[in-house]
């Protein structure tokens, strides 16, 4: 059995009067992909963005209930926020990197969470961007800005630039959706080898992609979770009669 | 790209660095000033003052504010003065007679500039703590538009036009033109003196009159409007306004020394007691002959040096010979 | 390859994280510090003509004779509120109109020539400092009103004009935002219908941006209203109500600048200045609330 | 009249309106260059002012303009950027944070001879700083404050909101992430703001006039130690300002070239506010395609 990298119990989420999500308890297994899958506006991505206190920046928005990362209750009052976030990376829909050159990016991080020589900053740059398999394509003009890269490119900078501060979880909020087939199939393969070092929690539109990488499977419908089990299972025999509704297609 | 931008964000941090600096610099230089003699602001220059031996060695700063229509003699003559004495710092500040007579008695300047006595602007306890200088007399001439056709006016028709009971130039020899009035503001130094010698009465703001507290405008709008009257000192008066004889007697120096042209006062330089030995020494140079004679600044800028007066007159106006 | 990352070594964000709300903090402090202190120094001068000189405040908010030299001294200010208002407001009813039509062009008609033209001058207009305005409005627009209307050149319409010069650039930004952030759908809609371009300005755009451009007109005058040394050159600064649009008058600022200067500190006279000056900062308020007041309908 | 002639009158009498307004405004900008610009020289330029005779110059007047911005602008970017800030990613919504926009608004539409008064009053008389530099960058700086807190905001408004939440999560702290990620990008807008400021400030003469003196005392450009009262660099010194200067010329003018200088010194004026508006725009494009469009 291995072990729990992040589990969420009892969260309930409010943007004003309006209650998003209705008390998911999730378990994310360490170095897996859990996919959240479900119709738009049923609470995955406000679930998702949760995890990392991403919900704080929005005022009318109240979130109740645990996040245990390892032995730290995330979601504490008196939870260092900063330090939290360090420890879960996210990637969003549509990438964005910073206006700094490509090294900048990668660099920013770490030179920020305390390593200050050269040497080991050039050595993270290199190693993330090879790891999100774009060192190839970027190794000769790391100072020119990062603007100047494709979708695709510059997503995987994202992701690069994610790992370079070496978090426990990284949380993606359909990452692939914004980008051509190509990008999308190189994200995919991009996350299933990130998955011997990282768990991953991906949020998706696309149940095929939902089905290629991930390992196990949340459906979220109006800010329920109907149900989570390990991905086969979810896409062969689902045991409520909703989520095999959805995945036939017949609704949302 | 990055290299400079890098630069700027420690330039941000730099700024903030001076502008704390400068704010404590400019805190830490105010302190809570007594009301010493010396001068407060120059803080960082400010030293005390030696004894006047030679002129040479004095040292000090000045402030002196005030009467705008004194500040260019002052000006003037403060440049010759720090040229004799580099120790000594002179600032000659504008302001009115009234912020001059309430800063050298609140002690923020040494020298207070007035055209008028200190008893007329502020309470006689105040007053009486000031130590009066009459440097330079300064005449003033009622002035009027070059084609109103009147070269002189007694004291009666001068009351009757600025009491608006005489309203067009034909009752007094003149053109048939509407009396224009450029007045001065009630609070004036120069109208308070025109008034007390030339009408002997104060007047009412009259509805339509023009009034200007700047000499420099108000001798633009009589020279530009047709029927106009006004009053000027006599170093703003030339060819573009009419300067009109008081009672028969022309506004010049000598009937002004001689005291047959009445329509004078005094420029007063205040200090609070007795002025320290920089400010003595400044004082003593602007009544010294080379300041007063006839090639010096005081006749050049068109005043009237005080050496020349054969008439002596007090703050409630008696002259005597 | 991942290593153990413990918590504790990297936590150099919590000082940095106090120096940022400090610094931002001390910033915000300061402004409000000198809001209030200017509040409480222009009021407390401001009221001590009423309690240490025992003025009567409606004596000189209605009184019509303004005296300060005089025995007794007579404080009425109603000539100065009167000229202030006048001037303001006959200013923004030349500005308003010129500067919407100004918009209107560099919006709907032709938005090319508006911004590579109309723009910058415009800009440049409301960077001439007032001092410029002033001697502008003295060597020319008094001397041709004397030529081409009765009466002295001065007064309440040269003072209106010279403002309306220096707050077109106010009213005409605000009225080119205001028609900019329109929904174009809204337009679009009134052409499908066939409506004219004019039909759709004054049908459409003119009553749903009315909120907007009022925001702009009050912010004009307002402007006007504390405008000093411009209009003390060419308003005359006589101490009475006019008869006439082209007698010498004054208005509030005219009478503190003219006047400031030659009385002492503390004497009666410069404290009903600062009354002057305490009315002024009153009608500031009033007209912050107007526009808070306008801002809230254009949310209806 | 039918609609079709009413719309061609309505779109002839806009026209016609904006032609005549843009008349107005180059008559009056051509009216101040083309009495003013005959009696600009070098000398002019430089050499001190002359009180009675003819041939004074603006010298020491616009070295105390730009002087005096500089000094202004010193004090006036960091706190209006740090007060900006606060209202724009500190401050929490509510009661506070409204009352405080609306002091900022006040005090952004007080008129100038108020703020000039309050400086006689508190800074000039109170902190005893005298006529000086300073007392009139701090007179300024209040003029000026409230247009550099609405400027950064808008400038932090058009950071895109996914920048702040990028660096936000890679466990960056909130300072550090405004200071490095969001300002940089709404340099643009605040450069070219504060330049347009810098501008208004340069024309200022109202608030002036009570606050940095109408005397300028003879400066030697050879002393730049700041603490000896005449060097140039001293802020403690009274400056008289150009626009300060333009005013008494014309007041109290006692040369006889009064009204030419008066000129002159407008025109002078009016170029500097021209050069501070283009090159406001000029380095908000550069900036704009430095940071956006570098493809």
């Amino acid at each position: 059995m291995t072990e729990i990298a992040l589990s969420a119990k009892q969260l309930n989420v409010h943007y004003g009067e309006k209650h998003a999500v209705h008390d998911v308890s999730l378990d994310f297994e360490e170095k897996e992909v859990t996919a959240l899958i479900g119709p738009s506006g049923c609470g995955k991505s406000t679930f998702l963005r949760s995890l990392n206190r991403m919900n704080d920046l929005i005022p009318s928005c109240r979130v109740t209930g645990d996040i245990w990362l390892k032995d730290q209750n995330i979601n504490g009052a008196s939870t260092d926020v900063v330090a939290l976030r360090k420890n879960i990376g996210m990637v969003w829909q549509r990438p964005n990197p910073f206006h700094k050159s490509i090294y900048e990016n990668i660099a920013f991080g770490p030179r920020y969470h305390g390593v200050k020589n050269k040497k080991q900053l050039d050595e993270i740059v290199e190693q993330s961007l090879r790891k999100a398999a774009i060192w190839e394509e970027t190794k000769d003009r790391l100072h020119k800005s990062a603007l100047a890269l494709s979708g695709g490119q510059q997503q995987r900078l994202c992701i690069a630039r994610t790992i370079a501060v070496k978090p426990d979880v990284i949380l993606m909020d359909e990452p692939a959706s914004a980008l051509d087939p190509i990008s999308t199939s190189k994200i995919e393969e991009l996350i299933s080898e990130l998955k011997q070092d990282y768990s991953i929690v991906i949020v998706t539109h696309n149940m095929h992609q939902a089905a290629r990488v991930s390992d196990k499977t949340a459906f979220f419908l109006n800010g329920h979770v109907v149900e989570y089990d390990k991905t086969e299972t979810i896409f062969t025999n689902p045991t409520h009669q909703r989520t095999n509704d959805y995945i036939t297609g017949r609704f949302g | 790209m990055k290299v400079w931008k890098g630069n700027l964000l420690k330039m941000k941090k730099s700024l903030i660095v001076t502008m704390a600096l400068t704010l404590s610099l400019s805190l830490a230089a105010c302190g809570n000033n007594t009301n010493s003699a010396n001068n407060g602001n120059a803080a960082a220059t400010n030293n005390a003052p030696t004894n006047n031996t030679a002129s040479a060695d004095l040292s000090g700063s000045i402030l002196a504010s005030g009467s705008t229509a004194l500040q260019p003699l002052v000006d003037q003559v403060s440049k010759e003065f720090m040229e004799k004495n580099t120790g000594v710092s002179i600032q000659v500040q504008g302001g009115g007679s009234g912020t001059g007579l309430t800063q050298v008695s609140e002690g923020q300047a040494q020298i207070g500039n007035s055209d008028v006595f200190a008893e007329e602007k502020l309470d006689a306890d105040k007053a009486a703590e000031l130590v009066d200088h009459q440097v330079a007399v300064v005449a003033m001439a009622a002035v009027t538009n070059k084609d109103v056709g009147v070269d002189n006016l007694t004291k009666q028709q001068l009351v009757d036009i600025f009491t608006g009971k005489v309203t067009n130039w034909k009752e007094v020899g003149g053109k048939d033109e509407k009396i224009q009035i450029v007045n001065r503001p009630a609070s004036s130094g120069t109208r308070a003196t025109f008034e007390k010698f030339a009408l002997g009465t104060k007047t009412e703001d009259l509805a339509g009159s023009i009034q200007e507290d700047a000499s420099g405008t108000v001798k633009k709008l009589v020279s530009e409007t047709p029927g106009a009257i006004g009053y000027l000192a006599l170093s703003y008066l030339d060819d573009s306004v009419t300067a009109v004889k008081y009672e028969g007697v022309d506004a010049t120096v000598d009937n002004v020394a001689k005291g047959t042209y009445p329509v004078w006062a005094y420029e007063h330089m205040y200090t609070k007691g007795e002025p320290d030995a920089a400010t003595k020494a400044f004082l003593d140079y602007m009544v010294s002959e080379d300041v007063q004679n006839d090639e010096g600044d005081v006749v050049e800028m068109g005043y009237i040096p005080i050496s020349k007066m054969e008439v002596k007159r007090d703050a409630a106006g008696a002259v005597t010979k | 390859m991942k290593k153990s990352n413990d918590r504790e070594v990297a936590t150099p964000h919590l000082a940095e994280e106090w120096v940022g709300k400090v610094y931002t903090f001390i910033c915000i402090l300061f402004l409000i510090i000198t809001i209030f202190s200017m509040v409480y120094f222009v009021a407390s001068k401001g009221l001590s003509t009423f309690i240490v000189n025992g003025v009567n405040v409606k004596d000189l908010l209605t009184g019509l004779k303004w005296q300060p030299e005089g025995e007794p001294p007579i404080f009425g200010a109603l000539p100065f509120i009167f000229g202030s208002f006048s001037t303001s407001i006959l200013a923004a009813i030349i500005a308003a109109p010129l500067g919407f039509c100004a918009a209107v062009f560099m919006v709907e008609l032709s938005p090319k020539l508006g911004r590579t033209f109309m723009q910058p001058v415009i800009e440049l207009l409301a960077g001439i400092p007032s001092v410029v305005y002033g001697f502008v409005g003295l060597s020319v627009i008094v001397p041709l009103f004397r030529d081409l209307f009765p009466g002295q050149g001065v007064g309440i319409a040269a003072g209106s004009l010279v403002l309306a010069f220096m707050i077109l650039p106010t009213i005409t930004t605000i009225a080119t935002d205001a028609l900019a952030s329109l929904p174009a759908g809204l337009k679009e809609g009134s052409y499908a219908l066939g409506a004219t371009r004019w039909q759709t300005i004054y049908r459409i755009v003119l009553p749903t941006t009315l909120p907007a451009q009022m925001t702009g007109i009050v912010l004009g005058i307002a402007r006007a209203f504390g405008e000093a040394l411009a209009v003390q050159m060419v308003i005359g600064n006589a101490p009475h109500i006019p008869h006439s649009l082209f007698q010498s008058t004054s208005t509030l600022t005219s009478a503190i600048t003219l006047s400031m200067g030659n009385t002492a500190m503390g004497s009666v006279q410069n404290n009903a200045l600062w009354s002057l000056a305490l009315i002024l900062m009153l009608m500031t308020f009033v007209f912050v609330f107007i526009i808070r007041w306008l801002e809230g309908r254009k949310k209806l | 009249m039918s609609a079709k002639t009413a719309d061609k009158v309505a779109t002839g009498i806009i026209v016609t309106i904006t032609g005549l307004i843009a008349l107005a405004l180059i008559g009056l900008l051509g009216y101040i260059l083309f009495r003013g610009l005959g009696h600009i020289s070098w000398h002019f330029l430089t050499s001190p002012p002359e009180t009675i005779r003819k041939g004074g110059g603006i010298g020491p007047q616009l070295f105390n303009s730009l002087f005096l911005l500089v000094l202004t602008m010193i004090i006036t970017v960091p706190l209006g950027i740090g007060a900006g800030i606060y209202m724009s990613e500190y401050a929490k919504a509510g009661k506070i944070t409204s009352a405080i926009r609306l002091v900022v608004e006040v005090l952004s539409s007080f008129p100038s001879i108020i703020v000039g008064l309050f400086g006689l009053l508190v800074i000039v008389n109170k902190f005893n700083l005298g006529f000086s530099l300073l007392s009139g960058a701090i007179a300024l700086t209040i003029f000026n404050l409230p247009l550099m807190v609405r400027i950064t905001e808008q400038g932090l408004r058009s950071v895109p909101v996914q920048q702040k939440e990028a660096s936000l999560a890679l466990g960056i702290s909130k300072w550090k992430t405004i200071r490095s990620v969001q300002l940089p990008i709404a340099l643009p807008v605040v450069l070219s703001g504060s330049i347009l400021a810098a501008g208004r400030i340069f024309g200022e003469a109202a608030a002036l006039l009570f606050t940095a003196g109408m005397s300028s005392p003879r400066l030697d450009f050879s002393d730049w130690n700041p603490l000896h009262s005449d060097s140039p660099l001293n802020p403690l010194r009274p400056a008289e300002t150009l626009a300060v200067h333009i005013w008494k010329v014309n007041s109290e003018g006692l040369a006889p070239d009064a009204t030419q200088i008066a000129a002159g010194a407008s025109a002078v004026l009016i170029i500097t506010v021209l050069l501070f508006n283009l090159g406001a725009r000029a380095l908000g494009r550069y900036m704009h395609n430095r940071f956006t469009a570098s493809k």
